[in-house]
């Protein structure tokens, strides 16, 4: 493109131990662009901008900021050059509040704090991006939307000439991305750089000016968003062609499987009422905020709630705790994997068999069924790791996922609840997670899938509740499905008398 | 018995952890230089212990590995160590306990004590005299938890029980230690208005005490009564000091008296006496003298 | 699946970079650290290589390592219990005063006996039962409810021996000595109930459910919660393990000294954690090893037998010795995470 | 903004749940505790309230109290240190010999008691940075490193003291002793020592990038580290201040008793520990308060206070009476996080 590019990565690898996870990585980002990175889960993406943020040094190659070779000591070092970095995993302490996360590392003030200016400016990263969320609030009680949120005015806090945002929407809503993208459109036009790496093909369709498209660590290509189709850009990613990301949607059964009659979560959801079918994906829409998740956890016994009647398949059951959910048949997969969903720390192996210890339990665990499941579950659910024998923090996040998926569904359960079941997933997983829901429920299972991302529940689900408020307040299935209807109900311009109306307002 | 083969001799007590048991352990290696040098075929390991588990631990391994032929031990509790003591007995090894028998006396050859009954007593006494009929409200702290503080203290309530005036006050425990000591009297301080003397049983303890008194300013304590004799303490008595007239010893020499008895009847193979008993005595301005060791730490 | 899936990538080769090695060697580091010590304490006396020595050695190591393996679990599980020591002092006071009151209408036999140590688990687990219960449902730090208990069992010990020492009755402490003095097959029986409580322990933590089920519950609760685990049924179960561990190593004492005085079992907490994370285990939970945990144990009294073994240093600096070698056996192990 | 927008959500109502004020009156549970403390003391005993009693148990605070703020920032940063009390001895050891060898060169002024404290100061800094130094490049856990100097300098004091007391000399002694005994304004020097500490210690935790570091790190240390925090030295910093905390509260304790004995200092560890948790901070670092602390530690010194000054149980049961007020404190004020 232009005479001197922003940022240039001339041959840039790196290896962790003796694996090189980059090889010979070259390409450059003009001044003012938006240039999205695209690859699989596990591509080298995050490792490459981790570079350029210099908290690693590469293995070879260098790295060109406006024409000249920088060699970054550390992060610090590379702020002082006006490069920021949004890291994909939250970077935040939890026991601090978020203005005092925000201007972690650069705190205003001379001997003592400015903890007033920090308040201020927090409130005013966060107005930019149009949450209005008391700086002073502890970030252990945010959402993970709302951290998400809290990452992105962290880094809108520097002065960035450099701006690399590493899944930023991925925990988002399209509202909230929209307020996002109307922001990266206004930081471009006041020349700022910005890489921008995300696995929704049709956000980086648009907002971003060029892509480039790393698969296995290597460069593969660079060229104008608009050349692209979304197709293109999966196709490139995986390196090969990819087949419809939607499995069919089959006929739901009539038996009723879950069915929820009147279940309150005080502060969350009041009167949320559902039945989910023999062979249905029923999916949970709505805008952040709408209560989906604390239902659910509710439901399961994980927050103080009342319900009126739950019947899994007909019979009243008690749920008290996600144990007693299991026993009857329901299984939950949290929106939190890190927090909530698996054990990082722990192998691949501990972390399959922890819901179904029993199979395995003769009276002693036989670790080589456990390991011979774990193998089955590898190839059923197309985990990739190098080896099976290490930590599930060293897979790629879509791998995790798939890891989280089938611990679940080792249980064998009749409901499954997956909650944003495609957060920060490649693609081709993505894909993978698709059709996986569509054969569970060709086998007969109820699966019920919350997500922020309409495309994907109108595209799995065969029927759909939208929340708003922490109220059920519509109920779409057939050609009703579509963008227009949902966001309607979501935004609160249309309301139906869904289920039990004689709770409003708790 | 034999006059020419190695004897070695264990010698166990309990580490110093305070001014006491720090004489003790000064005694024992000041006894043990002197009989190494006057008994060339003598050996004499000295073991120190922090509690009764290490202490059976160590005559155990003195017995199986140093393979000692006689056993001087200053038990830190009595009951815990009846039964390892008597093990060691059993293994042939001649045993001399020192100040605190055993409860089954058949675990020991020869027994060297001093006198935990006087010691209260002689302070009771000593209490009763000089406050004399008119009596006067008296205050005690205590030790540790122990069966010498149990006889300690029951002995010395038994003697100033023949004075109806006098009125313990309260006795609270000082754990043999000046800090807790000095909290223990601050709080008498604040609690009683009238306090004629303190039985601080423990010269350490005492230290803690007149500090206190001195901080609070109080002039109603006609004296302050510790024991076993710590140089600094026997000094005051020495110099006349008011509130520090008498001294009640029970003295950490003992363990060199013990070491040396037992010895000398090893050497010489002439039986040592089933009991030998150091008295306790009151220390006054007249006999401090002979109580003054100012090279021992204590 | 429905489509045809690309190979898996590679297999990575198996790697054994230096760094890995030096992993392997820090995992062995507390065996290593006691293989070194034996040697020196060889050196300074070959007396210490004895098969008596080294009985004693075992034996000894017996009561702090019973408690340290329940420790284990309650450490990985992400507590903590300070109370152990106390515990263990007023469960042999109550033992033995349970069993001499038992004399008069059973005799000093074997049926009293039974009776009493029946009575040690019992109290244990009661012991446990509350701290557990106390830490998960009244939600407090297992910090504090211990230093709590802590003071309370020494306490009432010392209130049942009104400050001096409970003994046990002559005629009993015959029948029971055998248990700490006697040997089976040559091998004192504390050695062989430690080697079995260890190796349950192993397996317990390695190869059962509930054993998994603390492994998971310190590396993430909140994971644990959403994987249907009952955490405070495990938490409390960690700790009811943990007290019924104390009360068998009460058991073991017992005979030993055939007494409770204020000042039995004082500071067996600090050996126990020491033992666990002298073993590797970390102290904020999550993960550990059992044998790890037994080396320590065994490394602590070592350190001792061999400091009475060797006169070479002034016997006020004994805890120097000790205080330095447990720096320097951590040392070995270190950067592990 | 570039593009029109949908109406924005609804801001969800701030939420005032019952739980909230619950959780607003836990954090002044230590606080609570300690009143509800002093109402029943002053019911037992009207003495307890005479402001020289008041006096007497704040003096007495403000040893393990000012050691606790320094504790404070230790734990919140993710550690802990087990040698205070050890370390207090060895310093008031240290110092007295330094103080006594200097008489014949300076003489018994305040030359000698300056050069004394500031040898306290220093010693309490070295062994500060010696424990942060091997804690954080040597890797090493801070319980491991701890537990060992806690053994390593009372066996040095000991070494020093030949099992017995180092004395300071009387007439360096009488120049010093208003340091602790000494009033300004009618407050004991030793109350406004602490006071100053734990005002300093309130506004570095709160109030300077320091203090904000070590909550980062203690909260999670790899965050920290992103933030180009410079996470090896400020937990270096901890361990000196902490040991520079030491070394003050020995200063003020050494005009006390004028000696230093194998015991000075015994347990103050825990003491210290229990003060900080007891105020609220966790044993698992991230967050805390100096407050607390200070309120912790006057708890736990009025406990013994209330003790002493009544008699309506057992001696033998003062420790339980003890272990059951920390319990009860820890009740109030739980389930906070
Ligand atoms: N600190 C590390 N140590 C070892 N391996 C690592 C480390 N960080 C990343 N990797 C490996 O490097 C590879 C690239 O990881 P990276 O996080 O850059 O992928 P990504 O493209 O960002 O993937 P995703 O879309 O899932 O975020 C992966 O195989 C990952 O397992
Ligand atoms: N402006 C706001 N003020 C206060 N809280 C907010 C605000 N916006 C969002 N939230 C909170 O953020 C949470 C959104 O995260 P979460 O994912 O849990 O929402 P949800 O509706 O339960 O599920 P989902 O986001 O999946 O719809 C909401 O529960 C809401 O309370
Ligand atoms: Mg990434
Ligand atoms: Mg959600």
């Amino acid at each position: 493109m232009e005479s001197v590019p922003a940022v240039a990565f001339r041959g840039v690898s790196k290896s962790f131990g003796p694996v090189e996870v980059l090889h010979d990585v070259t390409f450059s980002v003009a001044p003012g662009e938006i240039h999205a990175l695209l690859g699989e889960n596990g591509a080298g993406k995050s490792t490459l901008m981790k570079i350029l943020g210099g908290y690693h040094p590469p293995a070879r190659g260098e790295v060109r900021l406006g024409g000249e070779p920088v060699h970054f000591a550390g992060s610090r070092d590379a702020e002082a050059r006006g490069i920021v970095l949004i890291h994909q995993e939250f970077n935040l302490a939890e026991d601090l509040t978020v203005a005092q996360n925000i201007y972690l590392g650069h705190e205003p003030g001379g001997w003592l704090l400015n903890d007033a200016a920090m308040v201020r400016g927090a409130r005013e990263a966060l107005g930019r991006l149009g949450v209005r969320l008391d700086p002073r609030t502890r970030v252990r009680d945010l959402t993970v939307p709302q951290k998400q949120l809290v990452e992105i005015a962290r880094a809108l806090s520097r002065q960035a000439r450099v701006l690399i945002m590493d899944e930023p929407t991925a925990a988002l809503t399209p509202h909230e991305t929209e307020t996002l993208f109307g922001l990266m459109r206004r930081l471009r036009q006041e020349g700022v750089t910005i890489v921008y790496i995300s696995h929704k093909l049709d956000e980086v369709k648009a907002i971003s000016d060029r892509v480039t498209v790393l698969r296995d660590g290597r460069y593969v290509t660079t060229a104008p968003t608009s050349d692209l189709t979304q197709g293109q850009m999966a196709n490139l990613m995986v390196g090969r062609e990819l087949e419809a990301m939607f499995p069919p949607k089959g006929q739901p059964g009539t038996e009723e499987l879950l069915s929820v009659e009147g279940l309150d979560v005080p502060g969350w959801a009041q009167g949320v009422s559902f039945t989910v079918h023999r062979g249905e994906v029923l999916g949970f829409a709505g805008l952040v905020g709408a209560g989906r998740t604390e239902s659910f956890e509710g439901l399961l016994g994980l927050r103080p709630h009342h319900v009126a009647s739950v019947r899994v398949k007909g019979r009243p059951v008690r749920i008290r705790n996600p144990g007693d959910a299991a026993r009857a048949g329901v299984v939950y997969l949290s929106e939190d994997r890190k927090g909530k969903g698996l054990h990082v720390d722990f192998h691949l192996r501990p972390n399959l068999t922890l819901m179904t210890l029993d199979h395995y339990a003769r009276p002693l665990l036989d670790i080589r069924a456990e390991r011979e499941a774990l193998r089955r579950a590898a190839g059923e659910y197309h985990i990739r790791a190098g080896r099976l024998d290490v930590p599930a923090s060293s897979l790629s996040g879509g791998n995790q996922q798939k890891l989280a998926l089938a611990k679940i569904l080792e249980v064998s359960p009749d409901v499954i609840i997956l909650d944003e079941p495609t957060r920060g997933v490649d693609v081709g997983a993505k894909r993978e997670i698709y059709h996986l829901i569509g054969r569970l429920a060709e086998g007969g299972k109820g699966v019920i899938v919350i997500s922020s991302e309409l495309p994907e529940l109108l595209g799995v689900c065969q029927r759909l509740l939208v929340m708003r408020e922490g109220r059920v307040v519509g109920d779409l299935s057939a050609e009703h499905l579509t963008e227009q209807e949902v966001i309607q109900y979501a935004t609160g311009l249309k309301v139906d008398e869904v289920g039990r109306t004689d709770r409003v307002h708790a | 018995s034999q006059s020419t083969p190695r004897q070695v001799i264990g010698v166990s007590i309990p580490s110093a952890d305070h001014g006491w048991t720090a004489g003790v352990v000064y005694h024992a290696n000041q006894a043990k230089a002197a009989l190494e040098k006057k008994y060339p075929n003598v050996q004499i390991i000295i073991k120190t212990a922090k509690d009764s588990t290490e202490q059976a631990n160590q005559i155990q391994d003195l017995a199986t590995v140093n393979k000692i032929g006689a056993l001087v031990i200053l038990p830190q509790e009595s009951a815990p160590l009846t039964r390892p003591v008597a093990n060691v007995k059993a293994k042939g090894v001649f045993v001399t306990v020192v100040d605190r028998g055993l409860t089954d006396p058949k675990a020991q050859d020869a027994y060297v004590a001093g006198d935990n009954t006087a010691f209260g007593r002689v302070a009771g006494e000593y209490f009763v005299q000089r406050l004399g009929a008119s009596g006067g409200n008296v205050v005690v702290l205590r030790g540790i938890p122990t069966v010498i503080d149990n006889q300690r203290v029951a002995a010395f309530n038994a003697a100033v029980a023949k004075n109806p005036k006098i009125k313990v006050l309260d006795a609270k425990y000082g754990n043999w230690n000046r800090d807790d000591a000095f909290k223990v009297m601050q709080d008498y301080l604040t609690r009683f208005p009238k306090i004629d003397a303190v039985w601080a049983s423990d010269d350490d303890m005492a230290v803690g005490v007149l500090r206190a008194i001195q901080q609070a300013r109080r002039k109603d304590i006609k004296f302050v009564v510790g024991g076993a004799g710590m140089k600094e303490m026997i000094k005051k008595v020495m110099d006349g000091d008011q509130m520090m007239p008498v001294n009640v010893t029970y003295p950490p020499s003992m363990i060199a008296d013990a070491m040396r008895l037992t010895v000398e009847s090893r050497v010489t193979g002439k039986p040592m006496k089933a009991t030998t008993i150091i008295p306790s005595v009151l220390v006054t301005k007249a006999n401090a003298k002979q109580f003054y060791f100012p090279d021992s730490p204590f | 699946m429905s489509t045809p899936n690309p190979p898996l990538p590679e297999v990575a080769p198996p790697r054994v970079t230096p760094r890995s090695v030096l992993t392997r060697l820090g995992t062995l580091g507390p065996l290593l650290g006691l293989l070194a010590l034996a040697v020196v304490a060889t050196l300074l006396n070959p007396d210490f290589l004895t098969a008596s020595n080294i009985s004693n050695v075992l034996t000894r190591a017996a009561f702090t390592g019973i408690i340290a393996v329940g420790m284990t679990f309650v450490i990985i599980s992400g507590g903590i219990d300070l109370s152990v020591g106390s515990l263990a002092a007023l469960i042999a006071g109550s033992m033995i005063l349970i069993m001499n009151s038992l004399k008069g209408s059973l005799g000093a036999g074997v049926g009293t006996i039974l009776l009493g140590m029946l009575a040690a688990l019992a109290i244990g687990a009661l012991a446990g039962l509350f701290h557990g219960t106390t830490i998960t449902r009244g939600r407090i730090e297992p910090f504090i409810v211990t230093l709590g208990t802590l003071g309370i069992y020494r306490a009432v010990l010392t209130y049942l021996a009104q400050g001096g020492a409970i003994s046990l009755d002559l005629d009993i402490g015959d029948r029971y000595s055998p248990v700490y003095y006697g040997r089976l097959l040559g091998i004192p029986i504390p050695i062989l109930v430690f080697a079995a409580v260890a190796l349950l322990g192993g397996l317990i933590l390695n190869r059962t459910r509930y054993g998994r089920y603390v492994q998971a519950i310190g590396s993430n609760e909140q994971v644990a919660r959403y994987a249907a685990i009952n955490v405070t049924g495990v938490k409390i179960a960690t700790y009811v393990l943990l007290g019924v561990c104390v009360g068998l190593a009460t058991i073991l004492y017992v005979p030993q000294l055939g007494s409770a005085t204020p000042s039995t079992g004082l500071l067996w907490e600090l050996d126990a954690i020491a033992a666990v994370i002298i073993g590797g285990t970390a102290l904020r939970g999550g993960s550990g090893r059992i044998w790890g945990t037994v080396v320590g144990a065994v490394l602590l009294v070592t350190i001792g037998n061999v400091l009475n073994l060797t006169n070479i240093i002034s016997v006020y600096l004994n805890a120097a010795v000790t205080g330095l070698v447990i720096i320097l056996v951590a040392f070995f192990q270190r950067g592990r995470r």
